[in-house]
């Protein structure tokens, strides 16, 4: 346990820092994110990019599922909202990239409400057969309202841009990434430190009791899936803007699973650990990518046996973290923190 | 069980020892000039390895003849790949991580999604022109994707062989019928409009359309709309082999003399090798000779032996191959036209060097000459499986569209 | 003393099983009413229709004279009708202070834009809660030292203590109280009978009970109703319903006085 | 409108509908008495059907020999899952437990294309091959003679469990687990008797659909029309299985002859969706009732 940690006023022990510590780590993080593009090169660039994308769409997911305990296989349903939307203003308008995404996430938040509304009525498994009904529908309207979507061929469209500037490399659009990103996940930290957050929490838990508790369900599970869509629509839409190109291929259902795995191994209601599921499921492949070039010379066929692997690891990091690691990497992370916070003073 | 491992394992150990061969051999060539990277996302893992991996081989293969022979005016040629898993951001990211570390003027992608991913990047970059597994109909489109081209006829022009073909096996004068059958996905309906606006130009009735998704699924209920329909020719495009099998022998069951043709993915040998004698009669259109037909060239005999000579016991290679290989040749082609005519490597310089390309000698890869049309080679034959001798054997001439 | 809450003739079945038969009594205004009954006898389903998650078939409930029927659980909250449950109802995934600033979500008014900013209204809302709670309720309830604790690793007394702490932050004019010292020991009850009353008496709260133990039932209830199969026997003042023959029928299955007095009084006796 | 077509559409879809109830029938063996809901139940049939694959095809047996080792080797599948990944689950919340088995269903993928490669396959024929007439009504002989075997399996499933010991000890476990275990039920081997039955009937009809439809490592998605049809038959419901498998399998393939194969998953889902709000709990399964 932290100690020295005592306040002077509400407002202090309130705060997300509340040790001096705490906020020089966290500048130094803010610092070591901006100076990055300008060390990183073209591949370490893409994959910072993805990675911020991942985050975003992780938090709004760990938002319905890992706080408020509503399980979707939606997302990527949502992320494709967010990210014809984006499209299609990019090609029918001029506007700028905040109003696009603004919309690209107000659009997804109102089709996750009217995904999440059988959660009136149907909770656990029943609701997350409901949200999957809800991602094939969506899947189907990309797929075939083709005067909107392209049709199968999906849109294409031109780079973000504000005031006359362009953001067509990765370099750029990582400016508009990773901020969004860091402000997405500190709003999602304001979130769960009023009353909204802990009525989230209260219907995870028990949800009969909070409704007696004076927390109307219906209201409180539809606004947890207006947010969790709001922020996959915003990931959906930057999606759009980095690759340039969305087709109904772009979302599969794997990709909701993918986001439910992040979510899991990052650590269920937790959103440092959504944080760091997002990074480690993007980053798995290429970790694996290197390796498998690192034997390839040893064992020529090794790439064979690439594919195959990925999908077996990401299989097991699913079972394993659910049977032996429930609260994820997050935990991980607070008993190494807990161990270097002591060190070298203990034993 | 494990009999798939060792095939697959013995195969690309023969890829693995050339490529290890090729890094010892490059310095030995003397060579002062820069080396020409090739680079490429190659789906050797997921669902598209079955042709990735002989991909992979095709562009080795090309690789190490063309550096045989002395490189490309003597610039010694390096094939720089990477694993994609036929996943649209593994290839992006391939490509940032090779075009990162190296001057490459030159690239193969996996996939239409991903080339249409990586074309604005490619069209702000301006260095690199792009060929790949994808015959995408968008991709010949010049002003989208000027630096894309297409390895052969794209899917529409396929389409148009196809029909062209259908058009001289009308009996008494009356044009015979088509039914189209493809899969629920791009691929799968990237040709059918302008397929049917062209059926529709020539005179041939399309009298059923079917959509179904790709891979294992049921089709009675469309075999049984194809019953009804009665087509002279049914048309597939957008799958591998699932269920192309399925409406064959279900029609067949049911007594129907349908004609069944594929594009050039639904054409390789897997048919023959899963289908055995149920493929007899199956046709597809195909730009290339196949590895094992009659036909010989100059180049097709070197790549004969250059696959020989690379992987001795690997016998048959099927279509993916000499794909890989062709892309290779076109880009060789190209690089060379744009050096000769004294020209940097750039994007713009390599596309106006691919237009050029008139009346090329392919050296019976392809067996007539060609002409490049709106970055494609609109070129093909008419081939049909002799499931006795399990192969394909030609039943037209080379038909060049214009 | 005016009745805050009337129930009449209230009746609950669940698929042909008669939870509540034709319940009615009354709970006065600022005053501590229990209701007992053995096991099964359809307490806690009375709570669950005095809160709004069961409808009752027949029946009516009247708080402050109005009609509750057609009313949400959460605008019951909201009209002042607070309470806990009889198997810990706290969110384990929310530490004390969590937990207690739930209670006071009725009275709050700040919407999901203002969560997000954490920003001006809201701000101060959140502040002004946790001022609140603080002051009257942590220090109240004498659990200022497990404030920041999860509530997963309390002591069952001490979790109950905190459910106690949540509903007060609802600023009840009735606390419904389902077995608030089930499983305590002496000293935890005796804490807790100190508590309720302080609430009664300091708060001017009403208090409607549901208790199994005796003693504490007769020491600190002004008013006792007795429920039993679903059906009200008796009720009235604890020396009334002390001494009622159908009170000791249904507690014992005998009508031998002794005996229940000694179960109604175990302490006493001793004494 | 041409009637003869309806009815043969129907017939074909009915048949498929037989497979969709088989799968069915393993699906809720395993919800009713475990509360698992199986996301794993497609790679569990696709797995059973590249043990046929290997031995009628790789071994060359004959394939009414490879048909029962295969089915045998999907329920051993299945009793291995349950006792090394789903027990230790016991007692977590379900969402935790279905993750679980999303988890597994994509080891099974990468086992698969570890173990036979990522190559479409075709199974070798077993199957009668001369056409099938009801009447005048043609009928795909493989379908035919699929439905026909997987009845006779779905028939011996449900005179078991209505008349044996075994049947018996599942029923009690399924309606109530105390109960169940005080009357000295080994409930932990009835979960797993669960596993290994549901993923018999599973394997079954994994071969079966595999040997029309062709077998590749994205097999497992027919896992997403067998949700449909559990969802809307009632998780817990066996009768409710049956009829939704048959009505779902009809609807999918009606759907697609009538409107196009891009409508076979939202015709069925948009049945799915109007259950999920008219009967939250399906056609027949059972609402419980919520305490506080």
């Amino acid at each position: 346990m932290r100690i020295g940690d005592a306040k002077q006023s509400y407002e202090a022990d309130e705060a997300i820092w509340t040790s001096s510590t705490q906020k020089i780590w966290f500048a130094c993080f803010l610092l070591a994110l901006a100076v990055f593009p300008f060390m990183a090169d073209a591949y370490f660039l893409y994959m910072g990019c993805l990675v911020g994308i991942a985050v975003i769409s992780t938090t709004g997911l760990n938002i319905l599922t890992g706080f408020t305990g509503l399980i979707s296989l939606g997302q990527a349903g949502f992320m494709g909202v967010g990210g014809y939307t984006v499209a299609w203003m990019s090609i029918n308008t001029e506007l700028p990239f905040p109003i696009t995404l603004l919309f690209a996430g107000l659009l997804a938040a109102a089709v996750g409400i009217l995904v999440g509304l059988p959660s009136l009525r149907v909770k656990g498994l029943y609701l997350a057969i409901a949200t999957l009904a809800g991602s094939v529908f969506l899947h189907f309207i990309f797929a075939e309202w083709e005067s909107v979507t392209g049709g199968m061929g999906g849109l294409s469209l031109e780079p973000a841009h504000f005031f006359g500037f362009t953001f067509q490399s990765d370099f750029r659009m990582y400016f508009i990434i990773v901020p969004l990103a860091v402000l997405m996940v500190l709003g999602a930290k304001n979130v769960f430190r009023t009353r909204t957050g802990r009525a989230f929490i209260a219907i995870r838990d028990r949800d009969i009791s909070a409704e007696i508790l004076g927390i109307n369900l219906l209201r409180y599970k539809l606004m947890s899936f207006a947010l969790s869509s709001f922020y996959a629509g915003v990931a959906g839409g930057l999606f759009a803007y980095f690759y340039r190109v969305v087709t109904p291929e772009s979302f599969p259902l794997s990709m909701s699973i993918f986001y439910l795995a992040a979510v899991i191994v990052g650590g269920m209601g937790n959103l440092l650990g959504g944080i760091l599921g997002a990074a480690f499921m993007t980053l798995i492949p290429e970790a694996l990518g290197l390796l498998t070039a690192a034997l390839t010379p040893f064992y020529p066929n090794a790439p064979i046996f690439m594919s195959p692997m990925l999908e077996i690891i990401f299989g097991a990091l699913i079972v394993g973290f659910l049977i032996f690691e429930p609260h994820g990497l997050a935990e991980i992370w607070h008993r190494i923190r807990r161990f270097f916070s002591l060190w070298p003073f203990r034993n | 069980m494990f009999k798939n491992i060792l095939s697959k394992g013995r195969r690309l150990a023969g890829v693995g020892s050339i490529a290890a061969a090729l890094v010892v051999a490059s310095p030995a060539m003397a060579q002062d000039k820069e080396p020409i990277v090739f680079g490429g996302s190659i789906p050797l893992s997921g669902v598209f390895a079955f042709a990735g991996v002989h991909i992979h081989a095709g562009l080795t293969d090309y690789t190490s003849w063309i550096n045989s022979q002395g490189g490309i005016n003597g610039h010694p040629v390096k094939y720089v790949m990477e694993d994609t898993g036929y996943e649209v951001d593994r290839s992006v990211a391939a490509f940032k991580k090779i075009t990162g570390s190296n001057t490459v003027p030159v690239y193969y992608g996996d996939s239409t999604g991903f080339m249409k991913t990586i074309a604005s990047e490619l069209n702000s970059r301006g260095t690199t022109l792009m060929s790949g597994a994808s015959f995408a109909t968008a991709l010949t489109d010049n002003e989208q994707y000027p630096y894309q081209f297409v390895p052969g006829p794209n899917y529409t022009q396929m389409f148009g062989i196809i029909l062209e073909y259908i058009a001289t096996q009308g009996k008494d004068g009356d044009m015979p019928t088509v039914a189209f059958v493809y899969s629920d996905t791009e691929f799968g309906k990237d040709p059918i409009e302008n397929g049917k606006a062209k059926a529709a130009e020539m005179g041939i009735k399309v009298v059923e359309e079917i959509v179904t998704k790709p891979g294992s699924v049921d089709v009675s209920a469309e075999v049984l709309k194809l019953r009804r329909a009665r087509p002279d020719f049914v048309v597939f495009h957008g799958y591998v082999l699932s269920p192309i099998n399925e409406f064959m022998v279900q029609m067949r069951q049911m007594g129907l003399d349908t004609q069944f043709m594929g594009t050039f993915w639904s054409s390789d040998k897997l048919i023959i090798n899963k289908m055995g004698a149920d493929a007899d009669g199956y046709m597809g259109v195909m730009p290339y000779n196949y590895y094992d037909s009659p036909e010989s060239g100059p180049m097709l005999d070197a790549l004969r032996a250059q696959a020989e000579k690379s992987d001795p016991d690997a016998g048959y290679r099927p279509t993916g191959y000499i794909q890989g290989w062709f892309n290779a040749m076109v880009w060789t082609e190209v690089i060379k036209r744009t050096m000769d005519a004294g020209k940097e490597l750039t994007a713009d310089n390599m596309a106006e060097s691919l237009a050029s390309i008139k009346d090329w000698d392919t050296g019976g890869i392809i067996g007539i000459p060609v002409t490049v049309h709106d970055m494609s080679f609109p070129v093909g034959r008419i081939w049909r499986v002799n499931a006795k001798e399990a192969r394909y054997e030609p039943v037209s001439d080379w038909i060049h569209l214009d | 003393m005016p009745n805050i809450l009337e129930i009449n003739n209230l009746s609950l079945s669940f698929g042909g099983v008669k939870a509540l038969q034709d319940v009615s009594f009354r709970v006065p205004e600022n005053a501590v009413t229990t209701v007992i009954g053995p096991n099964g006898a359809g307490k806690t389903s009375l709570f669950n229709c005095i809160s709004g998650f069961y409808k009752p078939q027949q029946g009516t409930i009247r708080y402050q004279g109005d009609v509750l029927a057609g009313i949400k659980p959460p605008a019951r909250a909201a009209m002042g009708l607070a309470r806990t449950f009889q198997n810990i109802a706290l969110f384990r995934g929310m530490t004390v202070l969590d937990n207690i600033k739930l209670g006071a979500h009725v009275h709050m008014k700040s919407g999901l834009l203002g969560s997000l900013a954490y920003f001006g209204a809201t701000r101060r809302e959140e502040m002004a809660v946790r001022r609140d709670v603080e002051k009257h309720i942590i220090d109240f309830l004498e659990i200022d030292h497990i404030r920041r604790q999860s509530v997963a690793s309390l002591s069952y007394g001490l979790q109950k203590r905190v459910e106690l702490a949540r509903a007060l932050a609802m600023r009840p004019k009735v606390l419904m109280l389902d077995e608030p010292v089930a499983g305590m020991n002496r000293e935890e009850k005796e804490d807790m009978a100190r508590f309720i009353l302080d609430i009664r008496e300091e708060w001017g709260v009403t208090v409607l009970m549901v208790e199994h133990d005796m003693s504490m039932v007769m020491d600190i209830s002004d008013h006792i109703a007795v429920l039993n199969f679903g059906r009200v026997i008796t009720e009235g003042l604890p020396a009334e319903v002390q001494n009622n023959p159908e009170v000791i029928e249904a507690y014992l299955g005998t009508s031998d006085m002794d005996s229940l007095r000694k179960k109604l009084n175990p302490e006493r006796e001793v004494a | 409108m041409d009637w003869l077509f309806f009815g043969e559409i129907s017939l074909a879809g009915l048949a498929m509908g037989g497979l969709y109830a088989l799968i069915g029938l393993g699906f809720v063996i395993i919800y009713k008495a475990t509360r698992v809901i199986n996301f794993a139940i497609g790679e569990i049939m696709m797995f059973a059907a590249y043990l046929f694959l290997t031995f009628a095809g790789g071994m060359e047996m004959s394939p009414w020999v490879a048909l029962p080792l295969a089915v045998l080797g999907g329920s051993v599948l299945g009793g291995v899952i349950e006792k090394v990944m789903i027990r230790p689950m016991l007692g977590e919340s379900p969402i935790a437990v279905v993750m679980v088995t999303i988890g597994i269903a994509s080891i099974l993928v990468g086992l698969v294309e570890l173990v036979w490669g990522a190559d479409p396959q075709l199974l070798p024929g077993f199957l009668p091959r001369k056409p099938v007439f009801i009447g005048e009504m043609y009928l795909a002989p493989k379908i035919a003679y699929g439905f026909l075997i997987g009845a006779a399996l779905l028939i011996v499933y449900l005179l078991y469990f209505r008349f044996s010991r075994g049947g018996v000890a599942l029923r009690a476990t399924a309606s109530d687990q105390a109960a169940a275990y005080s009357m000295g039920i080994n409930v932990r081997r009835v979960f797993n008797m669960a596993w290994v039955f549901g993923s018999l009937a599973a394997s079954l009809a994994g071969v079966l659909v595999a040997a029309t439809g062709g077998l590749s490592p994205q097999f497992g998605a027919i896992g997403l029309s067998v949700l449909v049809v559990v969802i809307v038959g009632g998780l817990d419901s066996i009768v409710g299985a049956l009829i939704a498998g048959v009505f779902i399998g009809w609807l999918e393939t009606v759907a697609g002859a009538y409107l196009g194969g891009e409508y076979r998953m939202p015709a069925t889902f948009a049945v799915l969706a109007v259950i999920l709000v008219l009967r939250p709990y399906g056609l027949f399964g059972t609402h419980e009732i919520e305490r506080v």
